[in-house]
Parts: C-alpha cells; structure tokens; sequence
C-alpha cells in the first residue's frame, strides 16, 4: 500500500512520517507541494513543520499550494488523508476540518510527552484504538491553541468529530481540550501531537517500563492499511 | 530607484594618494593602515579598506588569539591525528566516526548581538553556525546552545532570557534540527554581556565532504540564498556617510533579522546541490560577508577571482559597494560552479525557489578582482585579507588580584550539622536558579524533530542515531565553569574538558574529540590576555593526555560591562561515538531494587562550588584538584561495563556534588531511594557537608541490577577505579539520605522544578 | 510608492491570548485604564503604480481569502495609500 | 468602546521574512502587480472612556517602549477610535 507524504518548503517531520509508514508495514511515497500529481498513493499524510515559515498563518500559506488542489478534491471523494501539527493546520486553512489553531496560551512554544485520550476510533486512522483508551505521543508547537465558535464547538461535540482531547494537561489552551478531530466520513483526521514520533522503540516517549519506549503512535497508521483493507 | 552612487575606485586611489580615510573609525590601527598601503603600493579604495577592516578584526583574523590556538594543532600525538578528517581551520572539524560516516561539529558565539536584540541575536546565533556544518556538506542533525545571563534579580534579566531562549527555540525549531543540551547559568558578572554560544553537529559520509575553495580557473562564482540587504552593517556606515550626499542614509542597523524558513530551503537545497555534484567549493556567508565569502574561497585555493558586484541580488538598492561588500545579510552562501554544471546547479535551485547570481569566475591569478560596473573598485591578494591579517603578541600579566582571592577558601565557611539544617541547605542548593532544573527553557526547544534523537535533556549528554542501519551514533556534551575558571584558569579550563570528557562518558560513549569557544574580556587587556593563555595551555594540555584532539572553535574578546571582564568562560565540547545508540545509558535511576555505587574519591573541595556559592555568597580558594588520568579510567571503565550491560544507570558528579547527583537522579524518572553516607565519611576521611557537597572530580553515580554486582564491582577494582555500594533504589517514592534528609519526591520536583518558571514563565 | 493597507483582527468573540498577555503586563505596570488589547495584523501590498480599481477589488479578496481566516479573523479595513 | 490603535511596522531596511513568504505566494497565485509584502501589527487598546490626553500620551509612550521592539520595528502611528 502507498502513502504518500508531502513536502513543503519548511516541511520538517516528512522523514519521520515516511518512517513511521515504512514500519507500519507500507510503502512511502513522497510528494512535493508544486506538483498536483498524487502518483497513484492510497493515503496521503501532510507532515508537521513549519510549512513557508508558517508566516501570515500557520498553514495559510500552504493550503494554497498546488498539491492542495488535488488533495482537497480527492478528501471529499474519501481519500484518506492525516494532517499532523502543521498538517492540521493546513487542514484547517483548506477548510478541510472547522475552528481555527493560534498561539498557545501561555505564547511559547512547547515540548512534551503528552496524553490523549482517543474519542472516536471510526476514522481511517484511529481504528485501532480502543474508545477512550489513553495514550502518550511527543507534543510540539508554538500554535497549537485549538478556537472554534460556540455553534461549531456544538456541532463538534454532537456529532462526535472531536477525534482526540487532551488528558490531565491542557498544553495549549485549547476549547474543550481538543487535540486532534475527524471529518463526518471520517476519511480525514487532524491533531497537533505527533504519532510518527512515537513509533519505534528508543526514540519515543519515555513509558513507565522503560526510557523513550514509547510507540503508540504506531496505531496511526496501522489504522490505516486496516481501512484500506476493508474498502 | 537605483542611485548613481559614485564609488572610489582603484585608478581613484592611485590619483588621490593623500585622500584622508576613515581606517581609525573602522576599527584600524596606524600600522594596520599602513601595512595595506604597503600591500597594496598605494592607499586602499573605500571597498578595500571595508574589506580589510572586517577581515583584519579581532572577530575575523583572530590576531590576538592566534599564537595560542597553535598549540591545539601542535601538542597532538599521530593517534589523535588517526581519525581527523578536517582539522583546525576549516570552517569545522570533520571526525571519522568509521561505517564511513563522518561528523563535524562547532560551537560558536553570538554574545554581543544578543545583548542589543536577544530575540534576533539568538536566532541568527543558531543559523550561523548552522551554516557552518552545512558548509562541510554535511546534513546538520543537532543544535545545542550554552547561555550565560546576569542576576536572576536584575531587572533586565528577564528581557534577556525570555528574548535570547525564544530566540533559539524559534529558529532551531523552525530549522527542524533537535536541541539536544546546553548549558544555562546565571551570574552578576554577565549583566551587560550576556553569552549565547550554539554549537551544531553534522553528518556525511566520507566522500561527501566539502571544502571552502575555489581551485579551478573558469569556474562560476554563484551566491544564492537570500537577498543582500542592509542587515548588520552598523559600522560600515561611516564609509556610507562619506560617499554619500545628504539624502543617502546615514545609519544603517547593526542588526541581522534572522529567517530560518530561508535556512531551511537552503539546507535541503545545498544538500541536493552536493548530491548533484555540481559544486566544487562552498562558503557560508557569515561575519564579513562577501568580504569573508570572496577572499577565503579564493585564498584557501590558491587561485583569485574576478567578481561583478552589480550582479549581487538586492533587498535594497540604495546599498553602496561597500555596504554589499560587508552586509551581513543572513542566509546565503557562495558556490564555486564548473560551467558545464551550470545548468545542473539552475535547475536544483530553482526547483527550490531559490534566487541566485552568477557573480564572476575563478582565475588562475591569485587576485581577488571586484568591479563595479566597469569600474575597478577591489584589486587584492586575496591571501592578505583572508589569511595574512595581523598577529599580536600581546602583553600578558599575572593578575593583582589573583593571590588574594585564591587565599579566601571556602573551607573556613561554616558549617551545618543538625538534619534540619542540612536539608534546608540542600534544598536551597538543588533549587537555586543555577541548579534548578531548567526544562522551562529546554522544554521550548523540539528534541523529537529527525526521529533519530537517543538522549536530550536532561541527560548528561545528547546523543543523536547518524546511521539508522546499524545504530551508530554521537553523543555531546559542554561545560565551563566560570568561577573555577577565575580561580585557575588553566585548571578551570581542564575541568570543563573533564566534565564534558565525563558526561560523554556517563552516557555510554566513547569521548573522541573537542570543540570549544573561548569567551573573554579584552584582550587589550593583560590579565584577561594572561587568563587565555593559561586557559588555551590547560586545554591543549588537558586534550592531548586524554588523547582526542580540538577539531575548532571560536574566540569571543571584548565581553565586558565597562572595565569589568567576564569571567573566564571556556565552553568546551566534546564528542563521542557510540556503536549503537539502543546501549545509551540514562542519566536517572529506571527500575526499584538497584543497587547505587558511588565511583572516585570525594575531597573536602567546596572552593568555588554551588554550595559556597548559595548557602554563603563565596567565590574565592582553588578549584577542583584535575585528574585526567583517572577521568579516561573511568570511561574506559563506563565503555567495557557497558558493552557487557551492566550499567542501569549513570549521571556525573559535578556542580552541587554528590547530593545534587542523587535528587536529580531520582527524579529523571520518579524512582525513589534509600541512600547512606558513612561509608564515604569514613573512607574520605571527610564530613558530611563534603560528602554531599563537594565537588570532586572523576565520579559518577551509578545504578546496577542486583544480578549484577558482582560483576561490576570487579570491574572497577580491576582498573583502579574506587567503588562504594551508597544505596538502593525502591519503589517508595520517597527519597531518604540516611541522617541527613527525606523528601517525598513530589517535594523535591517543587523544589527543583519550581525556580526557573517562577522567575521567567 | 503605493500601497494598500489590510488591516486584520482577531474575532471579538474569541479568545486573543496574545492580547490578553499584553493586557496584564499593561495593568501589572500601572495602566489600569486599558481594560483590554487585541493584537491584530497591519499588512501593506506595495505596487509599482496606482492600484487600479481591478486591482483593489482583488486586494480585497485576497484579504478576505488569505490574508485573513474568516473563521477566526475579520478585515477591517482595505484602504489605499499613495505617498 | 473607545480605543487607541497603534500600528507597528518592520523597519524598512531589515528583512521582513514573512512578507517576503506572503509576496511570494501572491506572485505564485498570479498578483503580479503586488511587488512587495510587508507585515506588521496593529494593537487595539481599549478603554471603559475616551482616553484623556495623559492618556493618550500614555499610550504613545508604551508604543514606543512597549508594544513595539525600536531595534528592529517603527510605530508607524497611534490614534484615537471612538466608537
Ligand atoms: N540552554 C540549554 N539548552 C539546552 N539544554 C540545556 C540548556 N541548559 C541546560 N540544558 C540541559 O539540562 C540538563 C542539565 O544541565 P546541567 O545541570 O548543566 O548538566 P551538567 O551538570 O551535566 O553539565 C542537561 O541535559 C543540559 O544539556
Ligand atoms: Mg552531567
């Protein structure tokens, strides 16, 4: 199975994302923001990093880059398409997924190893959770402060597009501890923590059994070849 | 919008011999000035002068530095030499770290400009240098940065700390390289000058490596990257103002704005270039710019260029000749280009929207040609400002009041011996803002960024994976030691290389070579030119008995507030190879029922400690005894337990003693212990405000599994190295020193954990 | 040179922490008058020439579609300048 | 409300990186009448009242020192809005 990752100028974690998709047992195929051409891939992943500088806003300017054109078609055809941190926020910008991401709360940028709680597992890429389970993925943003309108939060939290919260600590300020949503299809998921670096052992989070040990992320996109399985 | 600006050319000079010149205001000395007239066999034009002025200053010619830097290239042993790739004098060292991969690495100060705009100073601090591994076709995989701030209490404190961390955070993140340590200390002395130093590491493989030099005669001379603007030209000005009439501006800023969005594009742009093969030399442009960029390329390859320099890209296109010429402008670098690959090296930078210039050629003539237009406006040996620049001896002297502080030891101090005391000092210790733990600042850096990131804060070293194959990877650590470093600075000097040798060690790897960045007062002044001397020889000394070599570094004069110089603050790195990252070693206590050790010898040395320094305000006495030989044993020791996996754990002793080892080691990881002292009283011969306190060198401590003990103790007894079961770990969550303090460990996070963010968040 | 002026504001119904930082530091520091800031955008299009009418209708779209998020920003001001 | 706007722009000589990404998108995207971007701030003080002018003088001086960086900004201008 192929899934292509994008790069834009800024892109930072595309090779760690290429990565996590090599271990969860796919093929990664890279994709460059000048190019409309999907090279055929089954799922598409936009990457974190600071895409054109995240200058004007985040992702604003690169939602409007040419490989955004065919992307944005093919997620309402149902291509299933992650956006991670700065992905999400190139979501968010292509009106993809609803509300809007600015500077955390407390204006600095953080790092850390933080827990989710997993809200919805009928996503292309959450299928292998289970409802309500707690996992810990690395955490890393200067604008990660999720802001909706009352009437979008409410629509949100009605139809279950709220896909992960934050648990124990909110790191960011964001509205009823949103971390991550799902389209209504379910095809696209956005979050601002990063499973492609939780995914192999001695470079993730550290777990109570050992140091960096940490690989829940994994699920991500093992969810994903699950999906496409069963379309 | 462009100007007619009229410039000063060579045919000018020659007409005008007697034209009176602002040398003095850029920074010359009378023999100076009139060494380039008789290099050139006239005066200067203004472009020649600004050129020679930059390259000829403390900064770029290291003049007063020079004579002692030798001795890092000299007191080395061909074994050192076995795995140097690129020694001294590149734009970084290149280390053989075998699989046939390489790394090079540098650290590097941006002290002054971070005081004017900490935010931007620091930014531009991390692109530099990051620049600098680039240059070495290497992909730069790892920052750090060593910061000094004034008095947590000063009011202008803050400004500084809050601008020059997010300075870093912002730039090094943006850039997609993780922080991977650092240092961060606070102290009156750094008021006015604060130290923001950032060291980069990178990787390639042995046949990738660039030099910066233009060899080939008809080669293209390219820069690109960003536009040339009027960023951080400040002094040059003066030349400006001469050339121009009343409209033409008068100041410009002595500011860089920094892009690292820029950088980023030119990092994965130059890397596709090398790939490519289609540069034969390369040179970031940094201080001095084109002047620095022009002259080196064409001095390290004995050949010369012929420049147009009407074909450099502007932001802004009032900018005289000798303004582009010293523009600081940030990310840009210089290519050398065979024609044939011209095409080749288009096609890659535009892809990348890159903008770019062909600026002239490579000839054989060793002259560095640079017209403006039709005019002749540079016409030079290029050796004479890149390489041949003055060299000072300059006077040295034993500082006046060097005896007298020596004299005032701290072991007169009084000391604590009831339990309630001695914890309250403890706690005053390891909760000071120079040993509070200081994941607020690193907390703002990405350590996760390149998936290859094995140990970071607040391990004793960072360590990154180079090859994802097999696991080969480096570890780095710093230190400098300030207040030793004002007692004795050769001996200061040879504690920061012992206790980054160690950190290294600590980590599981194997130390292999050096960088530093030296950061002094003026070296007009003797005693501080006494203290560098001292400091160079402890090092040069210290590095060729542990045998790994300084591979580069930096020199930063002139950090002073008024008269008062810094202290002494040598940073040095040193860098290590590991086998396979999977064996790093933690610096925190992981699983219950461990057994503690205590390796090396603890002294009553509490002379320039933190302990002196917070419990009674003291800096006097001599610091730390240095023993080199029983550092390399005891990282001969960490590598031949650790291969058998005997190590659970490992965290060097250094600032705050032994104590300060033990809470920051359970507290990595939340794991809980029963601790006692005695055992060091009686053996030491010292007590217990020593025990815990002082800050001996050559120990580490040391968690090994119940199963293997036996073992590990007869390793050490093998190699000298004396061992001493201190403790067990459990799972109580509580950590007791036996006779002296407990605390759960909930407390002793508030009491390390609480400082920083209350004085910055 | 001419230009056009965009000028671009957090939505008043949501949060501004940028602001609200700048807010408490202006009453820590006395100002106690100030009762709230918003931090928004000032961003200048130059041209080489006079904008035309064509052209500052597109100005106006651009700042509506990029140069602002209407989900959680308004334009609320599209003006010409010429010096 | 009554409110003061102060208007914040990079210095005109220094780099403004995220204009010179936001022109280059523009171009991308066909503006080609749009030579150059620049990007700054503009900060809305608010008031319970009109603003004295002590007030107003205030607020200058906290432009200046305050919500703008002289090294590398200008406060391009302070005014009063009364709505
Ligand atoms: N400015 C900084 N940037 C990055 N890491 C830092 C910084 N300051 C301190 N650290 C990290 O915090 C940890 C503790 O620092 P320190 O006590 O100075 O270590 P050590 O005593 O081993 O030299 C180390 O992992 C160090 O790398
Ligand atoms: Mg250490």
């Amino acid at each position: 199975m192929r899934i292509g990752v994008v790069t834009f100028p800024g892109t930072l974690d595309d090779r760690d994302a290429q990565r996590a998709v090599r271990l969860a047992g796919a093929t990664p195929v890279s994709l460059w923001h000048a190019e409309k051409d999907l090279h055929d891939v089954d799922a598409v992943i936009l990457p974190g990093g600071f895409s054109f500088g995240d200058y004007l806003r985040c992702g604003a300017i690169a939602a409007q880059a040419l490989v955004m054109e065919t992307i944005i078609d093919a997620a309402y055809g149902g291509l299933p398409v992650l956006g991670i941190c700065n992905g999400f926020q190139i979501l968010v910008e292509a009106n993809l997924l609803p509300g809007g991401l600015i500077r955390n709360e407390h204006q600095h940028f953080i790092c850390r190893d933080q827990k989710l709680i997993v809200e919805n597992v009928d996503t292309a890429w959450t299928n292998q959770f289970t409802l309500g389970q707690e996992i810990t993925i690395p955490l890393k943003n200067g604008e990660g402060g999720y802001i909706a309108k009352e009437e979008t939060l409410k629509k949100l939290e009605g139809e279950g597009l709220i896909a992960f919260r934050y648990s124990e600590v909110n790191p960011n300020g964001s509205f009823n501890n949103i971390a991550g949503l799902r389209n209504s299809k379910g095809n696209v998921v956005g979050l601002m923590p990063h499973p492609e670096h939780a995914v192999e052992p001695g470079f993730g989070p550290d777990t109570d059994k050992a140091m960096r040990s940490g690989v829940d992320g994994l699920n991500f996109f093992t969810s994903v070849l699950n999906w496409m399985v069963k379309a | 919008m462009t100007k007619n600006i009229s410039v000063d050319t060579t045919k000018e000079a020659k007409k005008t011999p007697d034209k009176a010149q602002p040398w003095k205001e850029l920074g010359l000395k009378q023999e100076e000035y009139d060494r380039i007239k008789v290099i050139l066999g006239r005066r200067p034009t203004s472009a020649e002068l600004a050129m020679y002025s930059v390259m000829w200053s403390e900064h770029c010619s290291y003049k007063s530095s020079k004579i002692y830097l030798r001795q890092f290239g000299e007191k080395v042993t061909p074994e050192m030499r076995k795995n140097l790739m690129v020694g001294m004098g590149e734009n970084a060292g290149v280390v053989d770290i075998g699989e046939g991969w390489a790394v090079t690495f540098k650290v590097e100060s941006h002290n002054h400009p971070s005081y004017i705009e900490p935010f931007q100073g620091a930014a531009t601090g991390v692109g530099g240098i990051v620049r600098d591994i680039l240059t070495m076709g290497a992909r730069p995989i790892a920052v750090m940065d060593q910061l000094r701030f004034g008095a947590v209490d000063h009011p202008d404190t803050a400004r500084v700390v809050n601008g020059v961390v997010s300075g870093i955070s912002f730039y090094g993140n943006c850039l997609g390289l993780p922080n991977i340590g650092g240092e961060t200390v606070f102290d009156k002395v750094y008021q006015g000058n604060p130290l923001v130093n950032a060291l980069s590491v990178g990787a390639l493989r042995h046949e990738d490596l660039k030099l910066a030099k233009a060899t080939n005669p008809g080669d293209l001379v390219i820069l690109f990257g960003a536009r040339t603007g009027a960023d951080g030209i400040g002094g040059v000005s003066v030349l400006a103002s001469e050339t121009f009439d009343s409209e033409g501006p008068s100041r410009r800023p002595a500011v860089q704005v920094g892009d690292p969005f820029a950088e980023k594009v030119l990092i994965e742009c130059s890397l596709e270039l090398y790939a490519a093969q289609v540069v034969a030399g390369i040179q970031d442009l940094g201080g001095a710019g084109l002047s620095c960029a022009t002259s080196e390329l064409a001095s390290n390859g004995n050949a010369g260029m012929k420049v147009q320099l009407k074909n450099v890209l502007l932001r802004d296109e009032s900018l005289t000749p000798e303004e582009i010429l010293m523009s600081e402008s940030q990310e840009r670098m210089m290519a050398i280009v065979p024609k044939k690959d011209l095409k080749a090296f288009t096609d890659i930078v535009n892809k990348h929207e890159v903008e770019f210039s062909v600026m002239g050629e490579v000839i054989k003539e060793p002259r560095l040609y640079i017209m403006w237009g039709d005019e002749e406006i540079v016409n030079v040996p290029p050796r004479t400002v890149a390489h041949d620049g003055p060299v000072y001896e300059r006077p040295v002297a034993y500082p006046s009041w060097i005896d007298s502080l020596k004299a005032n030891s701290a072991s007169t101090l009084p000391r604590e011996t009831s339990e309630e005391a001695l914890k309250s000092q403890i706690n005053q210790v390891v909760s000071s803002p120079n040993q509070a733990s200081k994941s607020w600042i690193t907390d703002q850096y990405d350590h996760y960024v390149g998936g290859n990131t094995a140990l970071a804060m607040p391990d004793d070293s960072g360590m990154v994976r180079v090859s994802e194959e097999t696991g080969l990877g480096v570890a780095i650590a710093t230190d400098a030691n300030g207040k030793y470093c004002q007692l004795d600075p050769y001996t200061g000097t040879q504690l920061a290389l012992a206790e980054s040798y160690r950190n290294v060690a600590a980590s599981g790897a194997s130390p292999m070579a050096v960088t530093n960045c030296l950061n002094f007062g003026s070296p007009e002044n003797p005693e501080v030119m006494w203290q560098f001397k001292e400091a160079t020889a402890g090092l040069a000394d210290g590095c060729l008995e542990l045998g790994i070599p300084v591979t580069g570094g930096n020199v930063s004069f002139y950090n002073q507030t008024g008269d008062v110089a810094i202290y002494p603050t040598p940073v040095v790195g040193v860098l290590g190879v590991i086998d396979d990252v999977a064996r790093r070693i933690p610096s925190g206590w992981q699983d219950e029922g461990n057994n503690i050790y205590l390796l090396g010898i603890t002294r009553d040395e509490l002379d320039g400690s933190a302990w002196a320094e917070t419990i009674h305000d003291h800096l006097g006495g001599k610091p730390p005894v240095v023993d080199l030989k029983q550092e390399k044993a005891l990282a001969e020791l960490m590598h031949g337990a650790n291969l058998q996996g005997l190590i659970a754990s490992a965290h060097d002793l250094s600032e705050g003693g032994l104590v300060q080892a033990i809470i920051e080691s359970s507290l990595r990881f939340g794991v809980g212990a029963r601790i006692w002292l005695n055992e060091i009283l009686e053996r030491d011969n010292v007590d217990l405000t020593a025990a815990l306190f002082s800050e001996s060198q050559a120990r580490m401590l040391i968690s090994v599994g119940r199963e293997d003990d036996v073992k590990f103790v007869g390793l050490c007894e093998a190699r000298g190295i004396p061992v001493l079961r201190i403790g067990v770990t459990d799972s109580t969550k509580e950590l007791i020193i036996q006779d002296v303090a407990g605390w759960t460990i909930e407390e002793l996070a508030r009491e390390h954990e609480g400082t920083i963010p209350e004085l910055f968040g | 040179m001419p230009k056009i002026i965009v000028e671009v504001m957090p939505k008043a119904d949501l949060l501004d922490p940028a602001g609200k930082a700048v807010a408490n530091s202006l009453q820590r520091q006395g100002h106690s008058a100030i009762t709230n800031v918003r931090i928004g955008k000032r961003i200048e299009l130059h041209y080489e020439e006079a904008p035309t009418p064509k052209q500052i209708e597109d100005a106006k779209e651009i700042a509506a579609y990029f140069l602002s998020n209407g989900v959680i920003e308004d334009v609320v001001s599209v003006s010409v300048e010429e010096l």
